[in-house]
């Protein structure tokens, strides 16, 4: 998936000479995910370059930037690290185009790695994405595979408006099951992981339906999409699995059809669970689904805690956990 | 947590600031040193900043205690930029007073004067080209009057009715005109600073020619913004005009609660060596000419400079504010630097291309063409009198292109305002 | 309400030499909406006084003093203006006991006033709420007429642990029917609005039930319960409204003990709609309380917009919404 | 956006910095000037900062080229306490060389050497009483060492382990130790400065005698929290110790990058109008002086100090560094200031005090200890392999007391645990 992360940035780079990459180490050395290697050498030192260690500085800039008629596409070098930058991005970018009634306008991408199963720690492992949906004003995407990694990231740069564009570290370099006993498998065993070298986008604001099913809907993103894939085809449980990719805006007729053809709803994110996403989630279903639902919706999530560092596995929302959901769900 | 001394060490001690007089107290400001004209000669633009700390620290000033202007800074304006830049001030004046007045009379919710900063937003101004960037903070409305902003679109904007161009959505004075350089306004504090860099550095990336100017309060310099932008600038050389208008006061608290007690706001310059130049901001010529010196060091690669304009807050913070609970109240009165109109005013009179007559009239022409464009805006509404834009412009321009959420919201929304106001509910 | 606020600093300044309060013009001028008035000059400089325009720096300073052994109340000016600071809540405060294993502890409480209807436009109206109750380690409170914020900001005090204390600043000065163009009445003519001048607490964590009903239970906090009320009284509905006060921890079991017996659940915010605090709380009851519901759990929001300076009350969940989700709730 | 060329003027052109060197260019620090030792004495404590502001781009020395301590700076020190000194950072540097090993066999997940860097801690933490609170960054362990914290329980740490006392909850190296004055340590970059402020603010406040001192890295001076704290501690005279170790890179990012082309990271103090002080930071006893100045200044309520230590980090950023990818190999051989710990030893030996025998065998001696003390730490586990606290503690400290939904979470994971490792699940 880091390669189609760099793909996508240098496809834009190449194509439009106002995508502007900056970030803490992303410039000589690549980024420290490799995210950005070569692309600095290939694209010049104004495209593509390091910035001082003040995440505040480099969403300002940005914000600035894209005012001038820039594209940037900022990275935070960890998501855990995007508060300090949290007040340009709530309180001006995702606010500029509708104070200034379209004066303004701030069409900047913030990527940043986020999720845990790193053994990052407490620092190195959050997943925030809930509350940049509770922030009006901003898209939040977040890609599962490399196909869409770099046809969503496309599609966010030239989006005109901010978005927060979440990788999850955990499968830059191949898909993850959850058993994190088993050896890793790389993205080119995998289905899907075919990109293409040019360009191409995927809309912002679809899900996808990663496996069709009758018995229950799972509504999940990123480095769950494939714990959930994975627990599913050992149970042989009939899920259709729904890959969000956009949290905002909610592709809603996908989620509200499958629903409604299921009966049930599971919702899987690594986020601690109060406020996170999953809430959104279920309360939008329960919603628009009262009806249809045999069974009230599931959330199974990161515990309420911190991402303990050696206890990392007991907290992630792993096949375990995920099993005694889909019991719960199929048994209500 | 019981005090603990040891070693016979005397124990520490919390030091908090306090401004030098409270209400009732009678301000005496003997102790600001005012130096003469030209102490700091104008140095080269190119000039490296290790060699001018002392600016920091000094006083730029042109208009002399005899109004004459002098020595190296003086920028040699003739008599007709003179006029211009005092006609601005005062239409500025004007504009501000009627505001206000609007204000306290329910036109609209809030107003913010600039009186006695006057300077620092219209000579500044005036320096600059048409098209380079304006990062503002709430208190330069100077600057949109000095580039012949049209007055109703501010004044649509204050009664937030539906002529105002940011569709009611702001709080009054929180202007934006892209066209007239003029960046949007935006509450929380500093925030422009990063901004203004960003702006700057995308122009220098593309080779363009334009720079950007900033604008921050005393206060407001504290924020952590400010630091990360003058880091940014320092590292990549921006072509940006820090300004920290020192107006000596925040809302209740005094510059001390920034910092002043121990040093100009302009040395914060020197912590990143970048150039830094402390104005007489009531010297209408004096910032006109720093902020000059400043452009055409930024225009030439020759990098960022932050500019203190040593001013003096001549009103409450807001019509929100209150300040004789905090200040004394002759203040203003016994500011050492005086009244920048009064200033420019009297230099144009001493070299006899002005008159209090002329002055006089000015004063009451530029009154009533406030008024009557005061009495065109209320035929757009004022605040709360139904002449809003519509409902459904609530929901526009959150993003691009209204996602479904909002669309079934807005649904919704008009629904409501039809349960409310029934079949003739529809404004506009 | 302000003067309860006010009295509760008081009596805590005067208990407890570890408490000290400072903020942007809370010392000499006693807060912009004179939560400190006179508390400098009874308690001197260094227990009560200004500080520096920076949240971050407010909030860090805090930690910090808090590290030492004091109880340092930190005022944020609006919650509008709580980002810049939010670093050191979320990375900092909230961690402080966890990361240290209860090496260092932070028994700080932020007071900031939020909330609309004052014509404050988009940045001094903002909701932040739910954002804080995604943060495991914070305490989030809000109270709803003086005698609770009175008690509840003495318990937050005494709290050893970090806690967000959010003033509803539309109803400082009286309650507020939603009705915004009927005369304000003030807290004297209000029941439940006789603060007793010395100390005493109420419980964090524990709702309190303001009307009981059984046809619908209404969670909600803030002014939003002053609104629900009198649309209540009003409509003649058979609501039981319940106020949480605390948002984390919940009050749960009144919760669930009520939405059971009614079978209805409605939740009320001024905070957008989209993740928030009404998100978690329609997740959980319908977690909860699945086969007691007869509708769906309803929420009634401000919208996802930012708040309109003139729009104002077309944005307010106001009278009107209500009563419309009532009709929704109660024919479902 | 086109290019657009105005009144003739030259484009804006956008720098970006860059280091000296690259992989495969030959480091050359001939352009670094090193000042003579006293080329600017020692000031009295109590001195106003203007007064020295050249001390701020200075460096202070005590080691001169021939190992000999010179001048006004020198603390004189000792044998014994020389020799504690040196002690104190070989330990660090056995220290440092295990656990990095440790990582590299696969013991833990994460490390991070003071290679080079090892007076800043040391010396620095020697000059504090015991119960002043350090408020290092994760590359100040050499306090932890100097001020006898049981090595065994930093290791227990690093494992994650049973024993750790941060219940393994902390990426490794982030320690917490208040009984020795250590505060806890934060993964994110520069919160730790204003909370020293506002511990040393509390201390003040508490008419207590204890002061703070704090780190950080050049690169991060750029966090805006690096401006809220040095704002504070002048406006309230807060006796607090700030310290910036400047060891030439973030990561992979040279101090260019924080701004360092165009000043020193000692003059940011000028800007707050505090005391600035740039220290050769391999120069045990200079960095000890400095430190004492700095310490006997905030102590006498003299306020803060800002101190640069100028030095260089001899090996990667962390275990998931590799700097021969982006800096040039021979870099630290090259270093002009050379290795703290050579020039303390062979300052000792030149005062007849310490021999190069003693060293090799101190240094063994050293080694010993440490790995001895390793296996100790070993048997209470490694990362990932069985002897962990118990799952429960996860659960426990996020807030005093355990809310009904931390406990439910709590039985549920607990649950889990035994569905997945059935009845014997339960470790330790
Ligand atoms: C981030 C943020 N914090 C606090 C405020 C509240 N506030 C508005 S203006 C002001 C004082 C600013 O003082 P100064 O910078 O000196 O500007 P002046 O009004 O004197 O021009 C404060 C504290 C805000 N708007 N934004
Ligand atoms: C807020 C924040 N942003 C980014 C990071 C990632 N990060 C960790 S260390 C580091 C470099 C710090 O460099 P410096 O301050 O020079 O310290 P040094 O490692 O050289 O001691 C970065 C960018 C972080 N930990 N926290
Ligand atoms: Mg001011
Ligand atoms: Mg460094």
């Amino acid at each position: 998936m880091i390669e189609a992360i760099n793909s996508a940035l240098d496809v834009m780079l190449t194509r439009d000479p106002d995508v502007v990459i900056m970030g803490e180490d992303v410039g000589y050395f690549g980024g420290v995910f490799r995210a950005t290697a070569g692309l600095q050498r290939k694209h010049g030192k104004t495209r593509v370059f390091d910035t001082p260690i003040t995440e505040c500085g480099i969403i300002g800039v940005g914000v600035g930037m894209a005012a001038y008629g820039l594209r940037p596409v900022p990275e935070i070098q960890f998501a855990d690290y995007i508060y300090p930058g949290l007040d340009q991005l709530v309180s001006e970018a995702a606010r500029m185009r509708y104070r200034s009634a379209n004066d303004f306008i701030c069409p900047m991408t913030v990527r940043s790695p986020f999720g845990g199963g790193i053994f990052g720690g407490q620092t190195h492992s959050q997943s925030p994405e809930s509350m940049f949906t509770h922030v009006c004003g901003i898209k939040t995407v977040i890609p599962a595979n490399p196909y869409d990694a770099k046809g969503l990231l496309i599609a966010a740069i030239e989006d005109n408006d901010p978005v927060v564009f979440f990788e999850p570290k955990r499968i830059y370099n191949g898909p993850f099951s959850g058993y994190y006993d088993r050896p890793v498998e790389p993205w080119s065993k995998h289905e899907g992981s075919a990109v293409p070298e040019d360009y191409y986008r995927i809309e912002l604001g679809k899900a996808a339906t990663v496996r069709e099913g009758e018995a229950v809907t799972v509504l999940t993103y990123g480095t769950m999409v494939h714990v959930v894939k994975a627990v599913v085809a050992e149970t042989g449980i009939d899920a259709e699995i729904i890959d969000l990719r956009t949290l905002l805006p909610l592709d809603i007729e996908t989620i509200e059809a499958s629903v409604k053809k299921t009966g049930r709803c599971m919702v899987v994110h690594e986020a601690t669970r109060t406020s996170g996403f999953g809430a959104e989630l279920a309360a939008q279903v329960q919603e628009r689904c009262f009806y249809h639902l045999e069974a009230p919706v599931e959330r199974v999530t990161g515990f309420d805690t911190p991402y303990p560092h050696s206890l990392e596995w007991a907290y992630f929302p792993g096949p375990v956990r995920l099993a005694r959901a889909f019991d719960k769900i199929m048994k209500d | 947590m019981a005090q603990r001394l040891k070693n016979n060490l005397a124990p520490l001690r919390l030091h908090v600031p306090e401004p030098k007089f409270r209400p009732g107290d009678k301000a005496d400001f003997s102790d600001i040193v005012v130096p003469p004209v030209d102490a700091l000669p104008r140095p080269d633009e190119a000039v490296k900043p290790a060699e001018i700390h002392d600016l920091a620290y000094g006083l730029v000033r042109v208009l002399d205690d005899d109004s004459g202007a002098r020595g190296s800074w003086n920028p040699g304006l003739d008599a007709d930029r003179l006029r211009l830049m005092l006609r601005k001030m005062l239409l500025l004046r004007a504009f501000d007073d009627r505001m206000f007045r609007a204000q306290r009379q329910g036109k609209t919710s809030f107003y913010m004067k600039s009186f006695g900063e006057e300077a620092t937003s219209v000579a500044t101004a005036m320096t600059l080209q048409h098209d380079d960037m304006c990062f503002p903070s709430y208190r330069q409305q100077g600057i949109l009057i000095t580039r012949d902003y049209p007055m109703i679109e501010m004044m649509n904007q204050i009664y937030s009715n539906r002529g105002d161009r940011l569709k009611g959505r702001q709080l009054p004075i929180m202007y934006s005109a892209k066209d007239y350089g003029f960046f949007s306004i935006s509450g929380n504090l500093t925030t422009q600073y990063p901004q203004a860099v960003g702006w700057a550095m995308a122009s220098a990336s593309r080779g363009d020619t334009r720079i950007a100017a900033v604008w921050c309060g005393d206060g407001s310099t504290a924020e952590g913004d400010f630091h990360s932008a003058l880091t940014f600038a320092a590292v990549y050389n921006a072509p940006v005009i820090f300004q920290v208008v020192n107006n000596q006061w925040a809302i209740s608290s005094f510059s001390g609660f920034a910092g002043s007690e121990r040093t100009t706001f302009a040395a914060r310059a020197i912590g990143y060596g970048i150039a830094g130049l402390r104005v007489d901001g009531n010297d209408a010529l004096a910032v006109y000419a720093a902020m000059e010196w400043a452009a055409n060091r930024a225009r030439t690669n020759n990098g960022p400079t932050l500019i203190e304009y040593f001013t003096y807050r001549g009103e409450g913070h807001s019509t929100s504010d209150d300040p004789s609970a905090y200040r004394a109240a002759e203040e203003y009165a016994e500011w050492p630097l005086g009244d920048p109109v009064e200033r420019l005013k009297a230099h144009l009179i001493g070299l006899g291309e002005w008159s209090d007559e002329q002055h006089a009239a000015l004063s009451v022409a530029l009154m009533d063409e406030v008024k009557t464009t005061q009495k065109e805006a209320e035929k757009n509404g004022i605040l709360g009198h139904g002449l809003h834009h519509p409902f459904e412009t609530m929901f526009e321009d959150v993003f691009e292109e209204m996602p479904w959420h909002l669309k079934e919201q807005c649904a919704q929304m008009l629904e409501e305002q039809h349960d409310k106001f029934g079949d003739e509910w529809k404004p506009n």
